[in-house]
């Protein structure tokens, strides 16, 4: 079965790594996906807060685009991915947000029909794919890797129902499969702050500390996320989130843990031949660590 | 005095007389419906003698109105318009029978449930009824003198479920000298009231109360005690039901065990291995084992799941040898099948409580010092696996121990319903647990509810000896130290909405009051006794005021939790109404049945036998010298579904005759 | 932006109003009808309820015969599958139900004008949906016109 | 001290904005709430809001407007759905919260030079001039529109981001530019007619 990928805007800009390994992915799974013809802004979720109607016709034209192919979209970025749903939804429950978004599509000669499945990689890799026929394409196991795996926000809540709203276990078991070890992370679906870090930077700063500081406690090496912005603000504030921390205890030990996509810890156990699967894109490096567990790494 | 209103056209010729009456019922339908144009539109349909409309036809003199009508103007139909039915149309029919008309010659118009109550449009609503009475008085008219059938009652009464509840039903029911078969589904009767240490508000202990009133169930001459059974089948009607049990075998023979329990200690297994059911799995117990101490029956029951000699056959069987000559084990005993015959059945299966593992922020299962309210009662227990100590699983005192209320209850994402009883027994429990270890105790509660005599009183005492109460849902207990302080213990994160902040309070040990459900098999139940369940799964009774205990189904009454979440005076005062419906049903000796049976006009009848397969009691035969089906009247439970389905017409069903409905259905459409 | 779905427009005086005739079980549907009634539930006042002691009861001549007479709409109302107070005069009803929406279809009556609701006696609420849902369908159909075939359908009625 | 009347009247209540709250998308149900403070206690950020969400939801559906929208804690939501997700009366809080900024921005009701409304209008120009977004130019605006002296702290991960090709200076752009135009001003034009 074929698919139409959406990577939204930020797989373009601070979440290239993503991209990358995640094109990777699909490439030693033999997944065909062909990105979306001319795909737009789904309007993320600072337009819901301007301009409710507006942002549901303009994820509607995606997912007018992808029903033209007749393909389920793989939308990896958290916000697009909830976005696209969330559309779905309301286009469904709200007659009135149905007049306004179809009338807008007629406009640029396209029609929605509701016939178009929103799919995360998560759920695809599981279910299309399977954990067996992904065990069975290892080439370089995660032996001994210790992965705190971070959900975030967006992907299960609240729409998703590929998995368990509270305790989501998908990536922990694709990442299982990948020969790595999962610890138990009772922060998994706690928010990182959004965008909040970049309008109101305390707030954000805070929450990342709890997220690492709880990872890097039940002993993780690597925080593997779901979502571009998840990762931007768990990789990137370290050093400013150490400087917040008011409680002795954890001062001790300074934050500073490698957080990569899930997919790239796919790809890497995958042994995705002579691409790049954007290791070089991280602030925090990975190689110590792999290096570390003797986890070869081209 | 009521107007009267003499229709012109009276009687209509075929000699039939109506008087119409409608209700006002106070304003609950005078308030949406014109019922003066009403009864004037009535006085001027065909057949119509009379017409009145009354504040309260239901009442002495409403009634008294339309016999002296009867004998006035001699009606021979009667068309009352008012409420529902079936709660009034036996007074209406008793009313026109005294005034000397049969009571078969009645038609109920429903203007209050069906109208009134439902509509806010008074036109629309007045038009409705205008619809309905039409279409009464027509149908009435082709009513025919009926006899109600008289049917003499089985004197017996099963009782069905051991809990506090079905105890308390058969005992009363027993005193008053009927013969009771009580079926509990555990190797004992006690329910969830024998795992309970104190009750609220009074505290006094569980067990005082209650082993008397079982040991009196197991040694009364008129309750047959039948545990570890289950009813399986139903058939029958009201005061003739005939009732299939199935007793599991537990590889003892109840008549000769004393109960002595020498087997258990001779048992092969030094020690118990298998999680004790009765303890929620708190302590382990043998293959062969008494329940627990004051268990009634005073049988032991072997469990095949874990003892050797059903394994393996080899077992040394030193329990057989500890037995001696008595010989009460007998390891081929098989599941059998009794029939038995009674009038009326008592229902009181009892609730579940909620499994906390479903409410997944909670860390139930994740973390091993969050407990079920029911757990900390066997660990508050002096029979219980602690000896009655309030110790974490660590043997430990806590210092500090959370109450959260309203799991599983007032919750969309689980059990919508209040389960009513969780706000007392978590004050019950938080006095217990304050007394024995002196912890911080703290309650989460979203409101507190203490409706009840000495409830409030006992809130009061709580409140004195410095129990927290923090309003508010709890979110999540969660292991995780966000301040060094914190670290090892259960946090709790909640709001205290009094004080409009969030807080995160750690403690050592987490009570979830458990909300109640309907039991897991409830539909099935229900659908053997043939009565309804709410939408929850609750069994629903016949008025929710004024039948609180009976059901739609004759001779079928419910007691205690199986109705709604009660606690345990409820339940009692539950249980003995049952059981006071069911000894009136007996005691009236005789039921009258409704004479809605179907007939055949022979001479019509073509001898197809389409109608034979379809009746469900096999009420129809087939006269094969006459090549004619016939009905057995006793056997016709009236549904009808023969009638409908013969070809040739022949099938009649009394008051609900073709022609009877036709007219009806032409009635409400036929307005001008 | 309103929440529209929940609040289904008012009907302007004197437009047409349906008038449908209902069958409903003693044991389930009616009893549903009556707790509607006490738990003071508001639906639409287009319906007329004719009582049976099973929706097994229901001959399809009744049907006819409402429609011949000019309702515009016909519905049934039974005890749930496994649910029947008689055992399974329900399940005869079902099997009446698609042949005579067969018929129906024959002489050109819209699917949405007959119905068949399986409803207990506790779900007043599904009740109340089913009434206000079949009338705003039927009103959007607008009357039953049969004049063609009004009179055979008499016959075959009064037969 | 200085004391002030915190009393309200009658008067002080909005009612207008009470039936909004209540018609608009997503308010459904929000008269069901039964003030448990589950939405508080589930919500990451409730440690900074001066009203909790739950608090927010009773003023709202009393129409006490001014608190309402001058409350930080609809700036703080960062829509986790969390307490959406756990309300045990199944209340859609978190479109609440955006109901409300929508409100909020449109009735001006935050202060000068506040990030996120700045953010959101920027990245509203951003997609109808050319259909996605380019972060790094996102961020830039933003910050100069807002707090310029941020970016000095900012340059340092910023050299790094880009250093790392994280951080394109070109522009991210769809082909049918126009169709987005067309989209934006049919949205426009159908809520004028509805009265949306």
């Amino acid at each position: 079965m074929k698919y139409a990928y959406y990577p939204g805007c930020s797989l373009r800009g601070t979440g290239r790594a993503y991209e990358e390994s995640l094109l990777a992915v699909f490439r030693s799974l033999e997944i065909e996906a062909q990105e979306l013809d001319d795909w737009n802004c789904c309007g993320a979720t600072t337009y819901l807060s301007v301009d409710e109607l507006t942002s549901y016709a303009l994820a509607a034209r995606n997912l007018a685009l992808a029903e033209r192919e007749r393909m389920d979209i793989i939308a990896p970025c958290a916000a697009c991915y909830l976005v696209l749903n969330k559309t779905q939804r309301y286009i469904r429950d709200y007659p009135d947000i149905k007049t306004v978004v179809s009338r807008a599509l007629t406009a640029i000669g396209l029609e929605y029909r509701d016939r178009v499945r929103v799919r995360h990689p998560l759920d695809v890799f599981l279910n299309d794919i399977g954990v067996k026929a992904i065990a069975a394409k290892v080439v370089k196991p995660l032996k001994g890797l210790k992965v705190a795996p971070y959900y975030g926000c967006q992907i299960v809540r609240p729409y998703a129902t590929f998995d368990d709203q509270r305790n989501p276990t998908t990536m922990d078991r694709l990442l299982e499969a990948c020969g790595a070890t999962v610890i138990p992370y009772t922060l998994k679906t706690r928010c990182c702050g959004g965008s909040q870090k970049g309008t109101l930077p305390e707030v954000g700063l805070d929450l990342i500390r709890y997220l690492i500081t709880e990872a890097q406690k039940n002993g993780a090496d690597v925080i593997a996320t779901v979502c571009p912005l998840c990762q931007f603000n768990l990789e990137c504030f370290q050093k400013e989130a150490s400087g917040q921390l008011r409680d002795a205890q954890f001062r001790r030990d300074p934050l500073s843990i490698p957080v990569l996509y899930f997919t790239q810890l796919m790809a890497l156990a995958l042994g995705a031949p002579g691409v790049t699967i954007g290791m070089e894109r991280s602030l925090v490096p990975i190689e110590p660590v792999l290096a570390a567990k003797e986890i070869a790494y081209a | 005095m009521p107007e009267t209103r003499n229709s012109g056209n009276g009687s209509n010729g075929n000699g039939i007389r109506v008087g119409v009456y409608v209700c006002h019922c106070g304003t609950n339908i005078a308030g949406t419906i014109d019922v003066k144009a009403v009864s004037e539109y009535a006085a001027g349909v065909p057949g119509v003698v009379v017409s009145r409309d009354y504040k309260y036809m239901c009442s002495d003199p409403g009634q008294a109105l339309i016999q002296q009508d009867v004998r006035e103007y001699d009606l021979n139909r009667v068309v009352v318009a008012s409420c529902s039915p079936l709660l009034h149309e036996p007074t209406f029919r008793r009313a026109i029978d005294r005034a000397g008309l049969n009571p078969f010659l009645l038609q109920m118009v429903n203007i209050r449930e069906h109208d009134s109550w439902v509509h806010l449009d008074k036109q629309a609503a007045t038009a409705k009824a205008k619809d309905l009475i039409r279409a009464a008085v027509r149908r009435v008219a082709l009513h025919k003198p009926l006899q109600k059938r008289r049917v003499p009652i089985n004197p017996n009464v099963l009782v069905v479920g051991g809990g506090i509840a079905g105890i308390h039903a058969a005992l009363t029911l027993a005193e008053a000298g009927k013969h009771v078969y009580l079926v509990e589904r555990e190797p004992t009767i006690g329910g969830h009231m024998a795992k309970f240490d104190k009750t609220f508000p009074t505290l006094d202990c569980a067990a005082c109360i209650l082993t008397p009133k079982m040991t009196t169930v197991g040694s009364h001459p008129r309750i047959t005690l039948w545990t570890y059974s289950e009813v399986m089948k139903v058939s029958g009607y009201v005061g003739n039901y005939r009732v299939q049990v199935k007793r599991k075998p537990r590889y003892i023979i109840e008549d000769l065990c004393l109960g002595c329990q020498e087997c258990i200690t001779a048992c092969v297994y030094k020690e118990g291995k298998t999680p004790d059911e009765f303890n929620l799995g708190l302590s382990k117990r043998k293959p062969v084992y008494l329940p627990f101490p004051q268990a009634v029956p005073q049988k032991v029951v072997i469990d095949p799941e874990t003892c050797i000699e059903f394994k393996s056959r080899k077992c040394k069987k030193t329990c057989v040898e500890a037995c001696g000559e008595r010989q009460a084990i007998d390891f081929t005993q098989k599941e059998t099948l009794e029939e038995i015959d009674v009038g009326a059945v008592v229902l009181a299966t009892g609730f579940r409580s909620f499994d906390a593992a479903r409410n997944a922020y909670y860390g139930y299962g994740r973390y091993r010092n969050v407990y079920t309210s029911l757990e900390v009662e066997r660990l508050i227990n002096a029979a219980g696996p602690t000896g009655g100590e309030i110790v974490l699983r660590d043997g430990k005192r806590p210092q500090a121990v959370g109450i959260v209320h309203c799991v599983g209850s007032r919750d969309a994402n689980t059990n919508r319903w209040c389960s009513k009883v969780c706000c007392m027994y978590s004050l019950k429990l938080a006095h217990l647990i304050k007394e024995r270890t002196g912890a911080e105790v703290y309650n989460f509660y979203i409101d507190m509810r203490t409706p009840g005599k000495g409830y409030e009183e006992f809130y009061d005492r709580l409140l004195d000896e410095g129990v927290h109460f923090v309003r508010g849902r709890v979110a999540e207990v969660s292991d995780w130290a966000a301040r060094s302080s914190e670290e090892g213990k259960l946090i709790i994160r909640v709001e205290d909405t009094l004080a409009a902040f969030v807080r995160r309070i750690p403690v050592d040990m987490v009570v979830l009051s458990v909300g109640l459900e309907p039991q897991a098999d409830a539909q099935a139940v229900r659908r053997m006794f043939n009565i309804s369940c709410s939408s929850e799964g609750w069994f629903l009774e016949r008025h929710p005021k004024l039948a609180p205990v009976s059901t739609f189904t004759e001779g079928v009454y419910i007691a205690g939790a199986c109705q709604g979440p009660k606690d345990i005076p409820d339940s009692v005062a539950q249980a003995g109404a049952a059981a006071a419906e069911a000894m009136a049903l007996i005691d009236s000796q005789f039921v009258e049945l409704e004479p809605y049976t179907a007939f055949i006009t022979e001479e019509e009848c073509s001898g197809c036998k389409s109608c034979i397969p379809l009746c469900p009691y096999q009420a129809i035969s087939f006269a094969e010298e006459k090549k004619r089906a016939a009905i057995n009247e006793v056997l016709c439970k009236g549904c009808g579904t023969c009638v409908a389905a013969c070809p040739s017409g022949s099938i009649h069903q009394n008051f609900f005759e073709d022609e009877e409905i036709f007219e009806e259905i032409e009635g409400v459409l036929a307005y001008a | 932006m309103r929440n529209r779905q929940l609040s289904p427009p008012p009907v302007p005086r004197g437009a047409f109003e349906p008038r449908i005739v209902a069958f409903f079980c003693n044991w389930c549907t009616y009893l549903a009808a009556d707790l509607a009634g006490t738990s003071r539930m508001k639906y639409a006042p287009n319906v007329r309820v004719v009582r049976l002691m099973c929706s097994g009861r229901v001959d399809p001549q009744f049907v006819l015969d409402a429609f011949a007479q000019g309702a515009d709409g016909v519905l049934i109302g039974g005890c749930h599958p496994g649910d029947c107070h008689y055992q399974e005069g329900n399940y005869k009803t079902l099997r009446r139900y698609h042949l005579l929406k067969r018929v129906l279809r024959e002489m050109g009556i819209e699917e949405d004008r007959f119905r068949l609701e399986w409803i207990s006696a506790a779900e007043a609420d599904r009740l109340r949906i089913a009434v206000n849902d079949m009338v705003e369908k039927v009103r959007a159909l607008g009357p039953l016109d049969l004049t063609p075939k009004a009179e055979e359908i008499q016959e075959e009625v009064t037969v | 001290m200085e004391l002030k009347w915190t009393i309200k009247f009658e008067a002080d209540r909005d009612r207008e904005f009470a039936r909004w709250i209540s018609h608009t998308v997503g308010g459904e149900r929000i008269r069901h709430c039964l003030q448990c403070g589950l939405c508080s206690a589930s919500c990451p950020l409730s440690l900074y809001m001066d009203y909790t969400p739950r608090r927010l939801m009773h003023l709202s559906r009393e129409g006490f407007k001014e608190e309402v929208l001058s409350s930080a804690s609809i700036w703080l939501c960062t829509a986790c759905y969390a307490c959406m997700v756990e309300c045990p009366k199944k209340i859609n809080i978190t479109h609440l919260m955006y109901a409300l900024k929508e409100r909020a921005i449109l009735e001006g009701f935050y202060p000068k030079r506040f990030p996120i409304p700045v953010m959101a209008r920027q990245f509203c120009r951003m997609v109808r001039s050319s259909g996605r977004i380019t972060e790094s130019w996102l961020i830039l605006q933003v910050f100069l529109r807002s707090a310029i002296w941020r970016l000095l702290g900012m340059s340092n991960l910023g050299w790094r981001l880009f250093r790392a090709g994280r951080m394109t200076m070109k522009r991210e752009k769809i082909q049918r530019q126009h169709e987005i135009v067309t989209l934006l001003d049919s949205v426009a034009e159908t809520r004028k007619e509805l009265a949306l």
